[in-house]
């Protein structure tokens, strides 16, 4: 069962809630990275503190991996048990690597090793994980100087833990170097000694820090998976940087905190999932209605209701588009991956601020969950900009412009009165029952669309510029379909991206008409964007490639299904 | 000082066309709250926000020269919060009726008191939804005959003045707005009071509700003693129990307790509020490129 | 200025509120209809207790007269401010019967009536509406004892008023006799016995009836202005029809209140406006997942926000369509007139005790706040029937069929257990994450749209059968385009309207196939019919006629409207 | 009566995977009620619902055998009370962590009480969001540091006995998951308490709340005296307010108000439940007919 692998390998470690797997995949991440690989880390989790059955999935690479791969070649279970739930993804291919006799795995192909006994040896069944993270290393040749030191940094916080878990590690590395030798695995992937200085986030972090460049320094939020990972992190962040940081009583006090931010000069972002915005939305109308901005990050999770807490879906589109009610405008934002995230969070905070509108955030849980390796960021073009006026004395809040956009006063900066006022209202923000003014100030607010989408950012297209076949995705499948058009190796195909989902400029269209046949490929049972796109751009899709399991797309999946949709 | 009082008055005062019914309690808080606002010089139009929800009480800031947020139904709380947390050199008041802040908002009512934010909350408690034409609020007296309730409620009443006790609320009092001098003083506590101030302010509603009118509140509330110490939560939780006969004044108080923003850390070492803090992208930027 | 009046007359009251336009409007409506005359009323009023502007239109006509008019042939003031706030609709051709000196009006076409003198000699100001009642009635020709005989129905329950009233009405005849007799005002419509017999209702009273022939036996609402009326008429209904009528903290709790009943047996139903509604999408999710009927009625009114809260809008669509995280099927009906508010709210409980769904009745505050005299109603066809099943031992709430519908148990009926739950889950209703159980049930949920689309309502055409032309309109437009139509004279052209919105019948394509222009009519600024008629349909509508001020459209304004489009 | 216990045990409970960390005080409290449940012989799996929300708590019906509603996170009061609302004839105990109750579904929390609908809820009190993985709940301790409130918890700290008395609640108890012997006897009094009955269960998060331990809990409660009064108010809201030693037992009761389901009109002559009833067709006809 020899087996070599050249350009890329994906490593799967799975056992129970609280057996460690989300130590072994930062510590492994982390250490192969320093060590000049690409790595991408993705887990899958259930919604549950202990027990059960997760995985984390690494894929390690000589080039960028960025997607979920349905294919294992490595799997180190620490549960008997969550070999069976894995039972579909392993193939006659896959090489288990185990602790057999305490798991009573029985398995052709697989090495046995003792995890559990070495654990005890070292003291406690609790280090086999970190066993085990020492022998993949040594399948990869790294050197134990690059893992100490990043050991170091992981358990600086609890020094007196370093050396058991040295221990650990150097036990599990004997035994990779022995398989090694054996030639059973042999790891031949280039490495590349720049991708140490890269960063290594997941999508939590992007999403965080994006905003924080978009100058967020409030957020509120009721926590709610997958969503809270955002709120974590800028809880952390605010350590170094002010943010006030505040948790809500439910999600209804969190926009309505936002938004009173936004009124008083601070940039404020919630954070939440389907269920917890579908609360928000009397909110987001209000937002509309005063022309207070807010900024709202939605990661996606399987409904209805309470559905897979811990899954990944892209069913909450249109709950993002009708939220509210009455009508006005929006934007919508997907980022599909870590760059994009940095990047579109950011400006999400600057469309909000310009157009003083709700703006939308849209992940799922398999981003925000997801680390890669991505190149350092450079912010020095992102301005400082804060579009508050300093107001006059005869301040109009709700002055009427030519593009409907007023300049945005707020109390006790300037000369002048904010009042802003959910009711129909004057120039001034005073309530009205004028039906004139009515639809000047509906006219007005829904004006903003118009510009909005004319400055809508530009879709990314992949592949052939001579293509017949288009396929169309959104989110998180960036990567995956990216991976599948490389596999597919088809000419005559591209893929098209959208970062922003709404509005869409209607020069869009070129894109569709263009193809011949166009494919959509989406986390839902419906097709969300493929009707947006249709009410939008007339784009008529051909064929809808969904799945709403729960779980991604895999690039091997997709390829799959997109070489049958063709 | 008489003279502050117009700068609290709208420029079109004269042609303002106010929504309330005539004898409604709404006016006497209108003119109370500019009086008391008037008597205190670190106050000005410019420096303070009224926040309000929706309602005949929530129409009150339309009617005021200031800054105004008049949100949602219910919500002003979580409003009002934020914008002193984000900006404390404000003077933040959240003004609605009692349906607004104990019906619709009562999660907000109950959690904004563990906070204790800075901010003046008054009520205009008329036990009665003015504006959507006189079904039962929290406090509607049990009997009170209503289109939607017909009959009569049977529901225990809502006791705020116990609630925000309850909660730990560290200025808690009750006002009347037929007696605008005594009313008048209590606002002003409630509003240099440096954490949260819940004033319950009776008014009658001389449409719907006609059974807590003018008179029966006259006939059945009375003043706490001048020597009333406000700072027994027992006793006060005792007199706040006394639904025969409602106290006014101030019914709890405690003044060692910090105030929300005051415990942030945004505010640690520096006091200046954040919309004029200019964000360091430079030092943002060697952050995230840290995360290696 | 001498006038004849043949066909119809439209007749204005207006003034402040509280001065008791509803009163008359009350009267007038009820002894013209016992008269034998066709009588529709509407109001239009301020977000306020007093004061203001408000008024009511009373139409009155040989044929059914059913929709609002912008032409006002006579006008009765109360208030000088309330001439003023009429002053776009008040015509060359309008004759003004008013107390000229008192309310210091100035007009030509008037006729000065001292109604507040006449009001202050029987005792009391507040008489003065009553003594223009009386005129008006004497215009009318209708005999003193149909008057009398209402008059005492109506002050049943307060005997102590009905002499002063009646005096107060007889000196308004006298005057009206007056009138008529000089001939300026001369009425000649003709009356037909019959109509005496009809029922006058308004939206609520129907909706709220239709509701108690689909089986409503319980109520939870949150007041919320235009939705209140459904709850106000339920809650006097309830005096002698058992229903529990329960006002809840909040919106949220309404509707987890009325899947509760629902879950233990009762028809439950929710009564709201947009922003009531935009808190309760989360609950319409967990109907959806736990397949939990409900019934939602929301009442549209103009948005963002509070908006306009006593004004008209066809604004929700959108929120109801698409409310509630996750994705699971729903049906929303909007009826176009009264007797379709009796049918149609009466269907609404029986789709969502067959599907198991939420179930929406979209209407809006022009049509709840209408009155007019329909036929008396047949419910001799109306099955009592109740779906549940009286579980066995084994029962299994989910269990898997062929058209995903799963006979619905309820708690203490059989020997089953009932079991849902929010989270995705087995047959049983225990929670899973077995992913293949999540894609059975997600389709289970989902099919149920192939079966309620089969069985979408038809939708109503009416005019030229051959038409070009196809204007489509739904909810409270029926009536008005009818009306429309009618004054067009235009053949080839042709409307539609939709009773059912959504899911809609693929077959319903053929209607628009058919036509050369199609043109759509809604009461709001973006077309929300129009889009999702090309969504469901692929129509595409060639011209929108949207309105969105608060006010609905008058026959004549939509006429002229239509024309342009033609 | 041994037997009964396993009527609510699931038929595959061997097989049942409970979501639940080792030594949770949440398996405790699922063998309380099982125990207490089978100890009452007017209850059956069938003739019972168990509502609850979303969260570890909120998990418990999963491993019953007894009609289940779990709902959305926070509104399990909503959906228990009108499930007695509308059918008298069943149990309905409404079950879930404090977070759920107190945090997001605080407004039903003080609403349901004022109805006193005869329902039982029992809240697990883990001071802590236990499935989102260890944020500040309503009643975390002040200074509890977690991975949001980073700097510790200052916010006061929310106390449900207190409130649920405050609010006229009519059965007012704190338990601890760490004593089923007395925790059975209190829910039993609970469940046969004629109106809205708290208990308040004080249970251990082994995995998130490393400062209200078994231990704590230990050393931080006492039962009330044999002899403690019950019913006297204002005692029972001093010892609410005690929070250095928690009290355990029934802090408050008060047996003479008639519950929810009883007031209403709809149960006046007729006691059926609604699903029995029939609706009359022809009635509504003429009803309408008479609309003239
Ligand atoms: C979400 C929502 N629900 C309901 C309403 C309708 N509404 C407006 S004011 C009000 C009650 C007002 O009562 P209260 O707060 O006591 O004020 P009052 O009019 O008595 O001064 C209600 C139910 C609304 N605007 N928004
Ligand atoms: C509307 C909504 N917001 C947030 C969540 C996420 N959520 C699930 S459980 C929970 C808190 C659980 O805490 P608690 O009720 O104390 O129960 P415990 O897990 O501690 O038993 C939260 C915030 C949700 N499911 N729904
Ligand atoms: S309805 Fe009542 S509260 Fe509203 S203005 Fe009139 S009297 Fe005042
Ligand atoms: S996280 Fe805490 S509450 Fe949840 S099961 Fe584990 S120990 Fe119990
Ligand atoms: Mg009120
Ligand atoms: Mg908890």
């Amino acid at each position: 069962m020899n087996k070599n692998f050249k350009e890329n390998i994906s490593v799967v470690l799975s056992g129970e809630a609280g057996q460690g797997i989300q130590t072994i995949e930062n510590l492994l991440t982390r250490i192969l990275k320093d060590d000049g690989f690409n790595v991408f880390a993705t887990k899958e989790y259930m919604s549950r503190i202990r027990g059960g059955s997760n995985s984390t999935e690494i894929r390690v690479g000589e080039y960028a991996v960025r997607s979920h791969s349905s294919n294992i070649d490595i799997l180190i279970p620490l549960t008997k048990e969550s070999v069976e739930h894995l039972k579909d993804t392993i193939s006659s291919e896959t090489i288990i690597i185990a602790d057999m006799k305490n798991l009573k795995i029985d398995y052709s192909n697989a090495v046995d090793v003792p995890f559990f006994d070495i654990a005890k040896e070292i003291g406690n069944r609790i280090y086999s994980n970190i066993v085990a993270a020492g022998t993949i290393l040594a399948l990869f040749s790294t050197e134990k100087e690059i893992i100490y030191s990043r050991m170091k940094k992981i358990f600086a916080k609890k020094p007196e833990l370093i050396d058991k878990n040295i221990e650990a590690v150097n036990r599990g590395y004997e035994i990779g170097e022995k398989i090694k030798n054996s030639g059973i695995i042999k790891i031949e992937i280039e490495k590349n000694s720049k991708i140490k200085d890269n960063i290594l986030i997941n999508g939590s972090e992007a999403v965080a820090l994006g905003a924080m460049a978009g100058g967020c320094d409030s957020v509120f939020s009721y926590p709610m998976t997958p969503g809270t990972g955002v709120l974590l992190s800028l809880a952390q962040y605010s350590k170094s940087f002010g943010i006030l940081v505040e948790q809500a009583e439910d999600e209804i006090a969190a926009i309505n905190m936002a938004i009173g931010g936004w009124y008083a000069g601070a940039r404020s972002m919630v954070t939440t999932s389907g269920g917890g915005f579908a609360l928000m939305e009397e909110g987001v109308s209000l937002s509309g209605m005063i022309e207070t901005p807010v900024v709202i990050h939605i990661a996606q999770r399987p409904g209805p209701a309470t559905g897979l807490p811990t899954r990944t879906a892209q069913e909450d589109l249109n709950l993002a588009l009708y939220s509210g009610h009455g009508e006005f405008p929006r934007a919508i934002y997907a980022p599909g991956n870590l760059e994009q995230a940095l990047k579109l969070s950011r400006i999400a905070f600057e469309t909000a601020d310009e157009y003083q509108i709700p703006v939308f955030i849209l992940t799922d849980q398999y981003f925000v969950d997801s680390y890669y390796n991505i190149e350092k960021t450079d912010l020095s073009e992102v301005r400082n900009e804060n579009r508050i006026t300093e107001t006059r004395e005869d301040y109009k809040r709700y002055i009427l412009t030519e593009n409907g956009i007023s300049p945005r006063g707020i109390p006790g900066y300037g000369k002048g009165l904010v009042i802003v006022d959910s009711d129909e209202h004057d120039e001034y923000g005073h309530l009205t029952e004028n039906l004139d003014i009515r639809i000047k100030m509906n006219d007005k607010r829904l004006s903003k669309l118009d510009l909005l989408r004319k400055n809508a950012l530009e879709p990314e297209i992949l592949g052939d510029d001579d293509y017949k076949n288009l396929i169309v995705c959104w989110g998180s499948n960036y990567e995956t379909l990216k991976e599948s058009l490389k596999n597919l190796k088809n000419t005559k195909t591209a893929m098209i991206h959208f970062p922003q989902l709404y509005p869409l400029n209607y020069d869009f269209k070129k894109y569709f008409e263009k193809a011949e046949k166009i494919i959509s490929v989406e986390n839902n049972a419906t097709g969300q964007f493929s009707n947006l796109l249709k009410l939008e751009l007339d784009a008529e899709i051909h064929e809808r490639i969904l799945k709403y399991d729960g779980t991604p797309f895999s690039a091997e999946e997709l390829t799959e299904r997109i070489k049958k949709a063709i | 000082m008489g003279n502050r009082i117009e700068l609290f008055a709208r420029n079109d005062e004269k042609e303002m066309d106010i929504a309330w019914c005539p004898g409604c309690g709404n006016f006497s808080i209108l003119n109370i709250l500019k009086a008391a606002l008037s008597e205190m010089e670190e106050i000005t139009p410019e420096n303070m926000v009224l926040v309000s929800g929706i309602g005949q009480a929530a129409k009150i800031p339309h009617y005021f020269r200031t800054n105004t947020f008049n949100g949602l139904h219910g919500r002003s709380l979580p409003v009002a919060q934020m914008i002193k947390a984000v900006n404390p050199e404000l003077h933040v008041i959240s003004e609605s009726g009692e349906g607004d802040m104990y019906g619709e908002g009562g999660n907000h009512f109950i959690h904004a008191i563990r906070r204790n934010p800075d901010i003046t909350n008054l009520v205009h408690d008329n036990m009665i939804y003015g504006l959507t034409k006189g079904q039962a609020s929290p406090t509607t007296q049990k009997g009170t005959v209503t289109p939607v309730q017909i009959n009569g409620v049977f529901l225990e009443q809502f006791n705020p003045i116990a609630t925000a006790i309850t909660m730990g609320a560290t200025f808690v009092a009750r006002a009347s707005s037929g007696d605008p001098a005594q009313t008048k003083e209590i606002i002003k506590k409630a509003i240099r009071h440096k954490g949260y101030a819940l004033v319950d302010i009776l008014q009658p509603c001389v449409t719907f509700n006609k059974i807590n009118t003018y008179k029966w509140f006259k006939e059945n509330s009375y003043y706490l003693d001048e020597n009333y110490n406000s700072e027994n939560k027992m006793k006060a939780l005792e007199i706040a129990f006394n639904t025969e006969k409602l106290a006014l004044g101030i019914i709890y108080k405690n003044e060692d307790k910090k105030a929300f923003h005051e415990q942030l850390t945004i505010y640690k070492e520096n006091k200046e509020p954040l919309f004029k803090r200019k964000h360091n992208i430079k030092e943002l930027e060697s952050f995230i490129n840290s995360k290696i």
